[in-house]
């Protein structure tokens, strides 16, 4: 317990005696942690607008003329999980709608004699995958006659979802290890800059735990302030930049909720805690086995 | 503690053996002079018995430990039995002349109120009572040794290694330094000094080891600092 | 001339007889280049998506029924800098057209007696912006019956080009900063290290300049190497996200020529001379001021 | 160059006065000790010379210029008319015993081969010409202070500071290094040696400056370490 007191004193003695280099490292951790932070942002927002932007996919059935056989197809259609929103399109709609389409060809049609357009079941899909899947399997139905849907559009989307899903994993990669890697060697030049005390402490009979902690909880307390700080800052930053985004680019949908900036802080935080643990803790035993090597 | 150096060599470079073949008892409780020319090795020597170095042949063992089986995580309680005053100081730059003596008694997990009391002890019994809440590169070289030894002495050592204690200390503190180590070897602790002082050994006659280019060639009972006739 | 040739040995020495720091300072710049260098090129390629798909834009202009008119409409368009490529779609065409696209319809256009549509004049544009204001100029012509245009689609597209080139700014501005900050933090700790060093060769009566200009080029050899290194692993792992990309984002028109990584990549080796010796400057005068400080 | 102190006073923190109202005038070509208790204000004396301090109150000059008056930049050339031995060294631990000394004159822009033939000199004179290639921390404290003389008369400066330059050595070195300071200053360097060896002031009588307190108490020619019947 004394120890331990000692320990903590002695952290606070490396922070406040060298406070230019506390300094220096809080800012370098701060600009790594608001890098990483923007880029999970980043990655999460583009996510969504692609899950949104799937979302609209819609997935026409053409039905054998029958309120009975149309229906069953709703009904059949309504019983997937993957189906977000099922809605029945008589007729008489679809030819509103062709006119509608058709603008300057509407007269066109205006010359048929009886309506020739079937009716039909528009499905909205969760996602672009799905879309095929359905389709394959509604057409096998004897009242179907016909499905339409945005085939390579539904293709495309999907291969682009799933290279958003592996881009985010490279950028969180990415840069998730250049941060630990920085942030790694900032804190083991900062122990550099120190090792003749390491050496010293040792000489006069201080155990290496004894040593190495208080670079240690020193490392924890930089790297946990700078994320601290670096979520603060991603807090208005996110802020000002949803505004600024919902301002020029209203159809996107974003994740305007701000508490998705605290739920990644937490993770930043945390990711604070364990890099600051792990690489003080490196860099100092690292000098503390350098020191103690005899010759 | 006993020191004992059984045909101890320690080579440096192809080209520098800074000993050679030392045999050497120092029995518990002793007073010790190592004297000799400048690169002789003495703090060589010295270096050998805190485990900074380890022998190239032959053996040092202290109390009944050979230091080159000493695990190094074992190290440290080794070097709390041994007080050293480094020739060159080696005080901790960021700590004040206070907390560089209090942290050799820190480290070792002495409670606050004893190490407070200890401290002011030291400080008060070396004149530097004053000069405690300084660092280091604020203070004059005389202190910064007399700092250096009271950091040597704070724990009590079995072991005390005293390297050119008095070099940078006029002739009345140098007086008053060798009182305290007599008193401190008075109190049973073994002690070992180099130095180059020939008032202080002259004074204060003790068994005198001399070195001339890593070999022992002297190991006198109240000896002086040089043989009459040396040279 | 022998003062400069000392001081080049001197930065020799500050780069070899600490070769663990300098290794720690390189990668830090390798890692932080090679953030930079991988915005930008992510930027570079979204405005060319970007830029792409805008060129797709097409302007349909509807023309009343004589070969003259058309012409007249077509010379026009052509005229235009920001017009791309101008076609005539004659009424036949047409209807071939809007039987394909009407599918399972093309039946009730089969009726009609003779053929309503009237011919047009397909107008690519180079930018979505540009869509505007030709049809606008277009409609004043006596030809033209009628123009058609993806407005809303347009729009978008516009503003997406816009905010995509604000957000390229934003990222590189962002990545810059951090990285500049990151480098000068690294690079003075690690003349931090060495500040006792400093203080000791002023007082033998070294020159500021003496002592300052090694840690200067120690500080651009690090900078630099640390670019030149981040650029060959940008050039390799860009030519495999290319790939990559390709594969499973076919319809994706990507800047794949790999001299753009080149060029980039001399800008990044440009920033680091620069940042490497404005950082190293600060830092060491830093300190030859604080050490010929008298008290 | 003549060095004037005019009524200087050097206050660090309120409470500590290192030295106080001291007159004094050391003519060019003058060999003068400077004696005095550990913290009596010798090492601060000597700063204040090269400017490493700036006096709290009156005035020192060197040569013509009050050092006050120095602008920062112009520092430079003022330190490399005077050599220093520093108490504690401060050698540049990467640099080599060799490099160490060549260092001082590279600074000065000494070209290559005049470098390498002064250092070469230098180290054979101070016996280091075996050790020319170690770091400092790789060589003996007296082999430490020697690099330290060596580096201070490596431009033949037209004054050497010298503080505590015996410190670390034994006495026949200490013979040498006198011999050499004296045949620097026949040479009409102007020399301060701020020491605690009363051997060597008692041996080679010179003019003998003291201080108590930080205030000059004895300024005495061809005098001794200390007055007879002194306290
Ligand atoms: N790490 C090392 N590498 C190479 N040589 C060394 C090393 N340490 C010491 N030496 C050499 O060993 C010899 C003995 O050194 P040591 O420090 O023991 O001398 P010393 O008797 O303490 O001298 P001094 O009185 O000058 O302090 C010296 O010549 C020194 O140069
Ligand atoms: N930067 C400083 N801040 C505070 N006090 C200082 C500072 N530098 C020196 N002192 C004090 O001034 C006094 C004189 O110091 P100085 O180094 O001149 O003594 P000295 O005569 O050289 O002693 P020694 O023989 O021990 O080297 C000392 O008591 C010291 O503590
Ligand atoms: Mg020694
Ligand atoms: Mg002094």
């Amino acid at each position: 317990m004394g120890i331990f007191r000692y320990i903590m004193r002695d952290t606070w003695r490396l922070l406040s005696r060298h406070s230019g280099l506390s300094l220096l490292t809080i800012v370098t951790s701060v600009a790594v942690f608001f890098l990483v932070g923007a880029s999970i942002l980043f990655v999460l927002n583009t996510r969504y607008i692609v899950e949104a932007v799937e979302g609209d996919l819609t997935v026409q059935v053409y039905v054998r003329d029958s309120e009975e056989a149309l229906e069953a197809v709703a009904r059949k259609a309504s019983s997937y999980d993957s189906v977000s929103s099922v809605r029945v399109v008589t007729s008489g709609e679809a030819l509103e709608r062709l006119k509608a389409r058709l603008g300057k060809l509407a007269e066109a049609v205006a010359l048929l004699d009886e309506n020739p357009l079937p009716p039909s079941v528009e499905i909205q899909v969760k996602r672009a995958s799905f879309a095929t899947v359905i389709a394959r399997e509604l057409i096998a139905m004897p009242e179907v006659e016909e499905v339409v849907y945005a085939g390579t559009v539904a293709e495309r989307l999907q291969s682009i979802s799933y290279f958003v899903a592996r881009l985010s994993m490279v950028v969180l990669v990415v840069s998730l290890a250049s941060a630990a890697l920085v942030l790694f060697n900032t804190i083991r030049i900062g122990v550099y800059a120190r090792k003749e005390e390491i050496s010293k402490m040792l000489l006069v009979g201080a155990t290496r735990n004894f040593v190495v902690f208080p670079y240690v909880f020193q490392g924890v307390i930089l790297g946990t302030v700078g994320a601290a700080l670096a979520v603060l800052l991603l807090w208005f930053s996110y802020g000002m930049a949803i505004t600024a985004l919902e301002r020029s680019l209203p159809f996107l949908r974003l994740l305007t909720d701000r508490s998705i900036v605290l739920r990644v802080g937490a993770v930043l935080v945390l990711a604070g805690v364990s890099v600051g643990w792990i690489c003080s803790w490196l860099a100092a035993s690292r000098f503390v086995r350098q020191a103690s090597r005899s010759i | 503690m006993e020191i004992r150096f059984a045909g101890v060599t320690k080579q440096f470079l192809p080209d520098i053996v800074a000993l050679q073949d030392i045999f050497l008892t120092i029995e518990e409780g002793e007073f010790v002079y190592l004297v000799g020319p400048t690169g002789s090795g003495k703090t060589t020597l010295l270096r050998l018995v805190t485990r900074e170095l380890v022998p190239t042949k032959g053996r040092v063992t202290v109390g009944d430990v050979n230091i080159r089986k000493i695990a190094s995580h074992n190290l440290a309680y080794l070097r709390r039995n041994i007080g050293v005053v480094f020739q060159d100081f080696r005080l901790l730059p960021d700590l004040t002349v206070y907390e560089n003596i209090a942290f050799v008694q820190e480290v070792i997990g002495v409670p606050r109120q004893d190490v407070q009391k200890r401290t002011n002890e030291v400080l008060d019994r070396l004149g530097l009572w004053r000069r405690r809440n300084l660092f280091p590169e604020q203070i004059s070289g005389g202190e910064q040794q007399r700092v250096a030894i009271g950091r040597a002495i704070a724990n009590s050592p079995s072991i005390l290694l005293a390297d050119e204690p008095t070099g940078n200390l006029d002739i009345d503190t140098a007086d008053e330094i060798m009182q305290l180590l007599l008193s401190i070897n008075a109190s049973g602790t073994t002690l070992i000094v180099a130095t180059h002082n020939q008032y202080i050994v002259d004074s204060y006659r003790q068994r005198v080891i001399e070195l001339r280019k890593g070999r022992l060639v002297r190991d006198e009972k109240k000896g002086r600092y040089r043989v009459d006739g040396d040279f």
